[in-house]
């Protein structure tokens, strides 16, 4: 399909360095400029999902330990923790 | 409460009853007397905003004309009340009253706590948000008047007072905006420690009501995505009163790096504000449908996967303005998947309805509302989300009709809804049903024919932030003028009704039928608690939680409700 | 859709059109089909006195298929919209074909400065014409516009084009455009740029051949002077 | 019951004590934010520094690396020794004061190294308008800085509190924290703005 094939081509050419004109990032000749915005766009986005993801598992983690800690230490008394 | 109780803490409630007026009412401590602070002074700057959007409205209808109780609008006021229009309905009215005051307010009484963990962090964040709002109205009678470089001020424009022509108006603005940001740093710290560790006996995080969820994602979404804003805020300042040149660029600097630091934190915004007013939606909706929320934990993923995929989308602003073009591909994917888990939750609040038992009291009304008018603001997003539209769309009305029916019924319906809904729990009273209906009827009707005329001037083409059309002869058509008058009218109309919920407000304040305690026959233990509810919230006892918050019309219970700290 | 309002004339303005009306008729779809659910929901499930809502979890497998089939097909929608927006995307900003013609567009606080060509054809010789706030182009040809701003942000928007694009000072931002129907129109500043930002419209001249010839004639001995102003930075 | 079902199989507020005591998990909420603005900080120098061709800027002095690389030796020294002081103190309260000692006076130590620069570096002609590289330096440095400053004065405070006996847990491990972020983020500063 036309569409499809479109798309794929599009794909590709969303990588390739040189197909791009309307571009504001791109100036005064130095590819450095447009490469740092793509990498602090990469690092701002995926930083504070690193955060707030890796804190989150270690909660859970914590949690579980205490969890366990729990069973061990009054097996009796909670009975629904299993 | 198994948290050890702080000296702070003791030393708040040690005070009991004692205080003079000024001590309870300005300095205090209890988190309900900060929500009320915060929830006055977000309403009063809502007046504020208001009364801006009415004078450059009036001005677009009628150019040039002298605006009753302004005067004639000059290109240079135009630009500061548009900016600032959008500034503090933005920062102090959705901000402090949907995440503040309920944040406030709800957290500790919803899940049985005495107080937030920090007060006086909290008292703290109350004095510097009044102080940003200070800041913010002082900007406004500075020599050249108060800022007008649009409140997403892009530099070189609001760095330097050779362009704006606003010297002091552009730096106030600035600090007024960091100083808010500050105060909701304090207060979000707060918010996501109070639920984390004060939950009352038996909560688990399966049982606290999805307002709160929200609040607290919405909370935690502000804090991750404000640092890089205020770096920016700084270099801006920097720029404007240092004498640096971070964003000159014949000196060196960059100006679009402004762009990059505030969309950053600009997209994440929309959801911070969105988020709360989904939850009191979700909180309102169960009780007047008598009907248990459906797919509960379906609700909270997908709102951390909005909150999520909100990290993701941001560079949309830029589609036009200055981005790698090739970039723009990958934002225009991440942003229409944000539509899923969005079109998600209004799929599950109508799925709520189904089988309910619809009593349609004034806050269920603006629920409701809020649904069907939020419908409008998500699916015409996706005409801006996406690239190849957006070229045309960008910055025209259409964008600003788009985010009005989103934020229009986030900070307007979603606070209307719940003041409603919470009024007889803060104050010990009811509020007026049929005044509420009027209110509710004469505001909605005449928002609908402010910005759906605003869609069509938008398609054909109209920019936004210009404050007389004629000066474009496609613009200035007769049947555009017509439409432009018949917003402009809409919005006095729907004004004038405002008053009708000021005198309802008043009037039940006084001669309301007394609430109870919980007037709405609802599961969320606020409503356990005296109305309005005592210092300390709960009295000696502290309430147990034994099931999740919306057990409405369980077949095992006889009543249709079964609120969460009763035992069986 | 848009054409009721707004002609089209650039070839690209077709493409942007009918992608409008793609993104128009899908979620329009979804609008209807949620709003008449929802009010239908409202209407239906009244409250009447006696009766007891349903206990519906929404958990449940069965129960959560009437979301996320919905919701499934949401998805697709969305794919058909990235597709439509990706292509319309890649023709006007990425793309960028062979140029006849080249003209510069330089935008300051409050105006824009055209620099057309002259007779040779060629920008940045001595016979350029600059000209304020009038934009003369010939209909049918491939133009390339090299977009400046001398002072803030500013926003080169021509509505019947469907073209916009951010002027950003201290860089030179290239596209294109190529007009099919002579006639002319508005062009907008459509990125606020202090206080004139209301007045900083211009006109485009979209001229057969004839026309165009005739306009480059015409100005052909003011053109030293223009020069000087608008090669200044 | 049925609705036990909901619930995780641990319930955090049943349990005798948080997870995270209130003070720890607030400066964590806190420290994330402030990373974000390191974070943004960082990426504006990136953003301008790839636009330019030569750098630093033609006639800006250089930074003093190797007198920095010693300073920065002294402050993961620092962040070393208030974490075995907050070890000790888990143990014996007493031998805790040492290290903690120490590690204040090297803190200390970094800030006045840091202040010595500077007055060197405006000296030689970087200020904060002289280029972008001097506003960026003394943005970025500056702003660290006075995290530094504002962390030392808390744990100064902790100090006092300590040798008082007054000290408690959460509150020492809340400084402490804060004194980690302090310390963890200069490296990544020192690696993009010095080198």
């Amino acid at each position: 399909m036309r569409g499809r094939l479109a798309a794929l081509v599009l794909v590709a050419g969303t990588l390739a360095p040189r197909s791009s004109h309307a571009c504001a990032v791109c100036f005064s000749g130095a590819d450095g400029a447009r490469v740092a915005f793509l990498l602090t766009t990469a690092l701002l986005t995926v930083l504070p999902l690193a955060l707030l993801g890796g804190f989150a598992w270690w909660l859970r983690r914590r949690m579980r330990e205490l969890d366990s800690d729990a069973r061990e230490d009054v097996p009796v008394e909670t009975p629904q923790s299993r | 409460m198994a948290e050890t109780v702080h000296p702070a803490e003791q030393a708040a409630h040690g005070e009991h009853h004692e205080e003079g007026w000024v001590k309870k009412y300005l300095f205090s401590t209890d988190h309900k007397i900060i929500a009320m602070q915060y929830l006055f002074t977000g309403m009063a700057m809502g007046l504020i905003g208001a009364f801006f959007a009415y004078v450059f409205r009036m001005q677009l209808a009628f150019p040039g004309m002298e605006v009753p109780f302004f005067g004639v609008v000059s290109a240079n006021e135009y630009n500061s009340l548009i900016t600032n229009h959008g500034a503090i309905m933005i920062f102090w009215v959705a901000m402090p009253v949907l995440i503040a005051a309920f944040g406030n307010f709800l957290i500790p009484l919803m899940i049985g706590a005495d107080d937030m963990v920090f007060p006086r962090i909290n008292r703290l964040s109350y004095q510097i948000f009044f102080i940003s709002a200070l800041v913010l109205l002082a900007s406004f009678f500075v020599e050249g008047g108060g800022f007008g470089g649009a409140w997403t001020a892009y530099p070189p424009l609001s760095a330097n007072a050779a362009y704006s022509l606003t010297p002091m108006g552009a730096t106030l603005w600035l600090v007024a905006v960091a100083l808010e940001f500050v105060a909701f740093l304090l207060g979000g710290i707060n918010f996501v420690t109070t639920l984390m560790n004060s939950r009352t006996k038996g909560m688990g995080i399966y049982d606290i009501p999805m307002v709160l969820w929200m609040i607290i994602i919405a909370s935690i979404l502000f804090m991750a995505s404000v640092g890089p804003l205020i770096a920016g805020a700084v270099m801006l300042f920097m720029d404007q009163q240092v004498g640096t040149h971070f964003y000159d660029p014949t000196r060196g600097g960059d100006p679009l790096l402004w762009q990059h630091l505030f969309w950053f934190f600009g997209h994440p915004e929309v959801y911070v504000v969105l988020l709360p007013a989904m939850g009191i939606v979700a909180d309102i909706m169960p009780v007047f449908a008598r009907k248990k929320l459906f797919a509960y934990r379906t609700i909270l993923w997908t709102a951390i996967g909005t909150g999520v995929l909100s990290f993701t989308v941001w560079a949309h602003h830029q589609f036009i303005a200055g981005i790698d073009p090739r970039m723009a591909h990958v934002f225009t994917i991440t942003t229409l998947l944000i539509s899923i888990p969005i079109a998600e939750m209004c799929f599950v609040y109508i799925a709520t309805l189904y089988g309910g038992s619809i009593r349609l009291n004034t806050p269920m009304l603006w629920a409701l509302a809020f649904v069907a008018e939020f419908l409008i603001g998500g699916v015409t997003g996706i005409f801006l989300g996406a690239s190849g539209a957006d070229i045309y769309f960008h910055d025209t009305y259409f964008v600003l009709a788009h985010f009005h029916y989103t934020f229009f019924p986030i900070a307007i319906i979603g606070t209307y809804a719940g003041v409603t809904f919470w009024f007889p729990k803060m104050f010990g009273r009811m509020m007026n049903d049929t005044l509420g209906k009027i209110h509710f009827w004469g505001t909605i009707i005449p928002f609908n024919l402010i910005f759906i005329p605003l869609f069509v001037l938008g398609a054909a083409g109209q920019h936004r932030r210009i404050y007389d059309f004629t000066n474009y002869p496609m613009l200035a058509e007769p049947w555009m003028q017509d439409l432009r008058v018949l917003a402009t009218v809409s919005l006095v109309v729907m004004l004038a009704f405002q008053l009708v919920f000021f005198y309802n407000v008043i009037v039940s304040l006084v001669r309301g039928e007394k609430a109870g305690k919980n007037p709405w026959k609802s599961n969320t233990l606020e409503w356990t608690t005296e109305s309005p509810p005592p210092h300390g919230n709960f009295g000696d006892q502290y309430p147990t939680v034994y099931r999740p918050p919306y057990e409405y019309s369980h077949p095992d219970r006889e009543e249709d409700y079964w609120p969460q700290n009763l035992p069986n | 859709m848009i054409e009721t309002w707004v002609e089209a004339v650039s070839t690209y303005a077709r493409d942007v059109d009918n992608l409008i009306l793609l993104i128009g008729v899908l979620v329009g779809f979804w609008f209807i089909l949620c709003e008449a659910v929802f009010f239908g929901f409202i209407i239906k499930f009244r409250h009447r006195p006696g009766q007891k809502a349903q206990y519906v979890t929404g958990e449940e497998k069965s129960q959560k298929r009437w979301i996320s089939i919905p919701h499934l097909l949401v998805l697709v929608c969305d794919v058909f919209i990235i597709v439509g927006a990706v292509q319309v995307w890649y023709t006007i900003k990425q793309n960028l074909p062979e140029a006849e013609q080249t003209v510069r567009v330089v935008g300051q606080q409050w105006a824009w400065t055209f620099v057309h060509p002259g007779k040779d054809g060629k920008l940045d010789t001595a016979d350029d014409i600059a000209l304020v706030d009038e934009l003369h182009v010939q209909a049918n040809t491939t133009y390339h516009y090299l977009l400046e701003s001398r002072d803030v942000l500013h926003n080169f928007s021509v509505p019947v084009f469907r073209l916009k694009q951010d002027a950003v000072p201290g860089r030179t931002i290239t596209g294109w455009f190529n007009a099919q129907k002579t006639g002319q129109w508005d062009v907008q500043c459509a990125e606020i740029c202090g206080i004139g930002h209301g007045i900083m419209g211009a006109r485009i001249f979209v001229e057969s051949p004839d026309e165009h010839a005739a306009f480059i004639a015409s100005h052909s001995q003011a053109a030293p002077v223009a020069v000087a102003t608008a090669s200044g930075r | 019951m049925a609705q036990r079902d909901l619930r995780l199989v641990h319930d955090a507020a049943s349990e005798p004590g948080p997870i995270l005591p209130s003070s720890v998990l607030g400066t964590l909420i806190f420290v994330l934010t402030e990373i974000m603005l390191f974070a943004g900080l960082i990426s504006a120098f990136m953003i301008v520094r790839g636009g330019t061709v030569e750098w630093p800027p033609p006639g800006q002095p250089r930074l003093p690396v190797e007198a920095t690389a010693l300073n920065t030796a002294a402050l993961l020294a620092s962040g070393l020794l208030i974490w075995m002081a907050g070890r000790a103190y888990r143990g014996d309260r007493a031998q805790a004061g040492g290290p903690f000692a120490a590690g204040l006076a090297l803190g200390a130590f970094f800030v006045v190294f840091q202040g010595f620069e500077w007055a060197r570096l405006l000296a030689q002609g970087l200020t904060l308008t002289s280029s972008t590289h001097g506003s960026f330096f003394y943005l970025i440095v500056g702003t660290h800085a006075l995290h530094a400053i504002v962390a030392l004065g808390i744990l100064v405070w902790a100090f006092q509190l300590h040798s008082r006996r007054e000290l408690r847990p959460s509150t020492f491990t809340a400084a402490r924290t804060f004194w980690y972020f302090v310390v963890g983020v200069w490296p990544v500063l020192y690696l993009r703005v010095y080198l």
